[in-house]
């Protein structure tokens, strides 16, 4: 076995190597949006790309979220896979007729003859000491229109997979990249070959026998100090990185319920129709008589985003989940 | 050069520099729309070109009186007419060539069918069995749906990918004066203009958008004139003069083919039946106005136009009216019959695969139509 | 007591009379849409408006959804209350920038000093035989979106009621109208006095004391003929009518299931981060020890509408209620 | 009369009825931007108003220079800064009236401070401890968000219901250069133009949307050249002329408080800094193209012609200039002290009355925030 020097990238620098090496493979991978060209994107995951792959290739557009998606239908119709990056969550929902009413659509419109290959990166979430509009969770809207396929990383290695494996997908994606993220590194290493895992497995980021964490995306990290911090309450707590909200991975969550017997939802979008319902229903649907409580949820308050001074009340911290797990009916078990 | 590359470019520049890119001038359309027909143009016009237009006018009305019909016998959900507008409908799809695109609206089922999409699979959105009946590829027609100007930047997209790898197709992509409102026109429009994109924009300024007549809707000039706001020409055209209309859409299709970007052409025409079947046009609009419009009918205009110049006899005339009731014997028998349905088709397209949660709820539909299917055997017996 | 002659009406009609008497006594009350005005809009729920109170009252808008809502912004700033129509439910996905972004936001934006009592009437839901992008059921976007009151009627009255809650209402509303109910008709008795009732109080349409369906506006119906039909299986069905989705009445819900330890939720929405799983997942959180069964959910299937053929298979019906009523686990129980 | 009512229409007719609504040519605006400034105009000029606008201006100035050093101390998020667009941005505020409202987009600070807010509440958004820190009702300025074009529709409706009512109110709307392409832009002017409605719409065309030159984003021949398409009249301004933006819009406030309906006004001019503090420029643009424009500077212009007429001694200037420092003392030693926030504000403001979820949500965070206070109470001891 041959060392290899790691080389720690970022979660936003292995995003724009899945852009590149996709573009490299696949000449009908197009990127466009707003200032995706020359600046190489607000948060720099298209950084380069225009200078190695030309502007034809990755093109910056005029200020219009509907009628970049929509010139992108038309382009995956011609048989080009377009890669829309969308600039902050807030603004990608002028684009929501075209994206509910068209892309998640046209398969099934047309008996499978018309299907769009679209990638829309939609970067979300909070943390990161944005203004108004510019940390919006919009999980919800994405997993509840059929015909999308929803998926977030939570580590760089995922970052570049689940990109490569949205762009390699014949339906649309959205990808939802966790902002306060893009800057985070862990050992994944741009220079050892890549594969690229199939889009709907979640995955175990740490084993337990307590209680099981079901998360994604920006609150993973969050529930693994959370899952640190309980071993001095004498909890050992499971965290499952679900990876993909669309299609869900029933499987790995209830395996690890059933193993626990309790479980805790936690997400930062809000508690109020969002993902996390979804989460609780269908895992108390599946495991009921494996809980020993019902199925918590930890998530961002039922309010608009609040401004950036007061965002740390909102996001679920590790007080917050360890709280949620106090209320598991601990009491109930021996 | 990449095709990302501006010829010019207006840009803020301080004096004296100031230069505007574009000279407006000629972006403006005409203050009249455009003829031929009863106009000296006509004598330019192709003999033969005006028989095939004739012939699809012909067609294309008999379509929309059996399509109604057919409403109200219970086979189709519901039909837009375009009765009034068929020269519109007939240029659009004759201006283009085979490896061209059309972009329909929802009510452009003639312009559809003219392009050579079998008159059945036309109607499939409107009769409920499917959405798209037909195979988008196999003729090049994007799918009639019914969100308004959302398919305008598909045209574009399209357009602009064709040019990208190199193929000379143009895409047309059609819409209503009430969907000129919409914010997807006006981006469709814009980054055309930008990515001198090869597509051609046909306005049918029908006078209403259902109820909501053209003066509540734009206090514009003219439609035409939202051209010059985008950079690319405006043409205004009689829309019931198909001679007229073939020539204007001809023109900018082969501006567009040749790298001359788009062009918004505005069609003046009227919708002659209510917005659909099931509205009642009586409630804000009078048979007057309706009156003026039947006299400036599309097929009496042409025939009129054909006539004096010997161009067509009772011959031809009666052949183009068999030809029509053949299509419209056909497609009434084909009509008749129920479509056949299978239930689960609804999982078979959501995506390439389908999801877990898909699979099993196939598999619950599946064991209710199975004991369904077991409760009438034993009924039967 | 004086016997007052029965007049029935239907949903629409008392619509309209909800419409015009809020008119009549505010003058602040103005209703703008596409085709609302001449026409009356094409399920006639504006009838009449124009003709009483004026083309400045009662507005045919040009056709561009998002300027619908967002001139209607401008009108509620200056102290109107504007109460808009989208001619279908797909249709109002071009507004939705405006309404995530600024309806349900102006309030708390300004700390409560730019109020926006607007109204948006949604008419949504199949069974019509509508053509595609004519029967979606989009409650879960608007549920998603803290700042907004959600309410949707299950019969005459209520509709006449819950419109004239939602006008009088300082917030944002939507009011999903069922079309599939425009032409039903029931007791409701337009010459008596009509009382508003607030938003937010779920009602028990059939008490049962077997199980709950929880349910709102077009499934109420069926599922009232589902428990009628359940009587024969031997389960004495309730049936809870949710009337407000946001907000959410958990008192009344979980008063019931309490008392019948079992509950179906039952929607025409899809499944999938649908309604549905934010109401099994509060429920299970709050009667969990009085649970002898999951919450289950009938639902629509995972899938863009179905085309006016295939609906019926789509449609949460009778036999699927009781199916899912028969999958509570009764061997369990006694 | 209703407001509704048309003075005349566009309607299609068929021949020889034919007769466009409006008369386009006196919508389209003049080939070069309007300047007062050095050229004859200049003369009928108001000193005293030119003297108020070269006040106002060098305060602009400062305010942006401060506003961006604050970002550098960590006191601000972020800023968009407006230097080069002062005129622009001052022209704005004081073209209205005080009954009148102003619709800023999210780099119109400065207009709004010149409106009169609050030097420091107009900064709440960009500082972080709210969204809006003003009353809106207070100087009539809608709140600052950054969704682009989204507040043009607001000031249509809110110019449609203050003529309803009887009010003559016009309000003014500010919008970019890029955030002309979004679809609200082109809903908003359309419904303006179809109502008559009191608005008139200021783009300040700085030549980028972030990084996007104007370019890639029209083709048009000039963004004023859009108004046509609407049936409004179209200007183009020099934008870094104060007195020649002022006269453009005080014109176009009284065309529309007498009636006569919106005016679209472009005023080219120049983002002299990087979008935001945060935003690097030469990525995109190189020092030359920055260089031209600070010789056509704002303030420059005015004080040489101001100099030049002998309406501005040294005196007068200094005085601006302490004026400046005083905001700008002001501003930094406010704004150098910490927020005071209740985080229990989250709960206030979401709905008239917190609904029963959301005081459970609020319960919850007050018992949190009630451990965390006892814990470090604890620790104190
Ligand atoms: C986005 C959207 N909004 C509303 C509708 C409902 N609708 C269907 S047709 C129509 C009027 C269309 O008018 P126009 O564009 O002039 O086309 P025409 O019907 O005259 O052919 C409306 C409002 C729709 N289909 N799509
Ligand atoms: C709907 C929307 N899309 C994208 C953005 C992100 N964004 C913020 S500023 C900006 C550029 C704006 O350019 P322009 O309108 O010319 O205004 P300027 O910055 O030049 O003042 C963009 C794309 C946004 N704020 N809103
Ligand atoms: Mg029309
Ligand atoms: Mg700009």
């Amino acid at each position: 076995m041959t060392t290899v020097a790691l080389k720690p990238a970022t979660m936003a620098q292995a995003l724009t190597r899945a852009l590149r090496d996709a573009m490299a493979a696949d000449p009908t991978v197009h990127v466009l949006g707003e200032d995706v060209g020359t600046l190489g994107g607000v948060f720099r995951v298209t950084d380069g790309l225009a200078a190695e792959f030309g502007e034809d290739r990755c093109t910056d557009t005029p200020l219009a979220e509907a009628g970049i998606l929509g010139t992108a239908v038309g382009m995956a119709m011609y048989g080009l896979r377009p890669v829309v990056e969308m600039q902050f969550d807030a603004f990608a929902y002028p684009a929501f007729e075209q994206l509910i009413s068209h892309v998640a659509r046209m398969r099934n419109r047309t008996r499978g003859r018309m299907p769009l290959p679209i990638t829309v990166r939609v970067p979300y979430g909070g943390g990161i000491g944005g203004v108004e509009h510019h940390s919006d969770s919009s999980e919800a809207y994405y997993m509840a229109t059929p015909g999308l396929h929803v998926v977030t990383p939570a580590t760089v290695a995922d970052a570049y997979g689940l990109l490569r494996a949205a762009i390699a997908s014949d339906d649309p994606v959205v990808v939802l990249e966790p902002k306060r993220l893009y800057w985070s590194k862990d050992s994944w290493n741009p220079e050892e070959p890549q594969s690229v895992e199939p889009i709907g497995r979640a995955v175990v980021r740490r084993t337990g026998r307590s209680a099981t964490l079901i998360t994604y995306g920006p609150s993973v990290p969050v529930c693994l100090e959370a899952a640190e911090a309980a071993r001095a309450e004498g909890w050992d707590l499971e965290v499952v990185d679900l990876r993909s909200l669309v299609p869900f991975d029933d499987e790995t969550v209830c395996a690890s319920v059933r193993r626990t017997g309790r479980a805790v939802v936690v997400h930062e979008s809000g508690s109020f129709g969002g993902p996390g319902g979804e989460i609780a229903a269908r895992v108390t649907e599946r495991c009921f008589h494996h809980l020993e409580a019902p199925v918590l949820r930890v998530a961002g308050f039922d309010l608009p985003y609040p401004p950036p001074m007061l965002e740390r009340h909102h996001l679920p911290g590790v007080d917050r989940i360890l709280d949620a797990v106090a209320r598991l009916q601990w009491e109930a078990d021996n | 050069m990449t095709v990302m590359e501006q010829r010019g470019a207006y840009r803020p520049t301080p004096p004296p520099a100031w230069q505007p890119r574009t000279d407006p001038a000629p972006l403006l359309p005409d203050a009249e729309p455009y003829r031929v027909l009863g106009t000296d143009a006509a004598a330019q016009a192709d003999p033969e070109l005006l028989r095939r237009l004739y012939a699809q006018l012909v067609r294309g009305r008999r379509y929309n009186v059996q399509a109604t019909a057919l409403t109200k016998q219970g086979r189709l959900a519901v039909y837009p007419s375009s009765t009034g507008q068929e020269a519109c409908e007939v240029a659009a799809a004759l201006a283009l060539q085979e490896r061209d695109w059309l972009f329909p609206s929802y009510r452009d089922t003639l312009a559809v069918v003219a392009r050579g999409v079998d008159p059945v699979e036309a109607l499939t959105l409107l009769r409920g069995d499917w959405h798209t009946g037909y195979d988008p590829y196999e003729h090049r027609v994007a799918p009639l749906s019914t969100p308004l100007a959302t398919q305008l930047p598909h045209a574009v997209g399209l357009a602009h990918a064709a040019r990208l790898k190199g193929d000379d197709v143009v895409a047309l992509a059609m819409v209503g004066d009430g969907g000129t409102s919409e914010g997807d026109f006006h981006e469709a429009l814009n980054f055309a203009a930008v990515w001198q994109a090869p597509v051609v924009f046909l306005v049918q300024n029908n006078g209403f958008a259902i109820s909501v007549p053209l003066a509540k809707q734009t206090a514009a000039p003219s439609l035409a004139h939202k051209a010059v706001g985008y950079g690319m020409p405006g043409r205004l055209v009689d829309g019931n003069d198909a001679a007229a209309v073939h020539e204007v859409l001809t023109d900018a299709v082969r501006h567009a083919r040749e790298g001359g970007g788009p062009t918004l052409v505005e069609a003046v025409t009227y919708r002659i039946e209510a917005h659909t079947n099931a509205d009642d046009a009586t409630r804000y609009r009078g048979d007057a106005e309706v009156e003026t419009w039947r006299e400036h009918d599309p097929i009496q205009l042409l025939e009129r136009e054909l006539t004096a110049r010997g161009l067509l006899d009772e011959d031809a005339k009666q052949s183009a009216r068999d030809a029509a009731e053949v299509m419209a014997a056909d497609l009434r028998a084909r009509m008749n019959q129920d479509a056949v349905l299978d239930p689960m088709d609804l999982f078979a397209h959501v995506y390439a695969e389908p999801t877990p949660q898909l699979r099993e709820q196939r598999d619950l539909l599946r064991a209710e139509l199975e004991a369904e299917h077991a409760d009438q055997e034993g009924t039967h017996r």
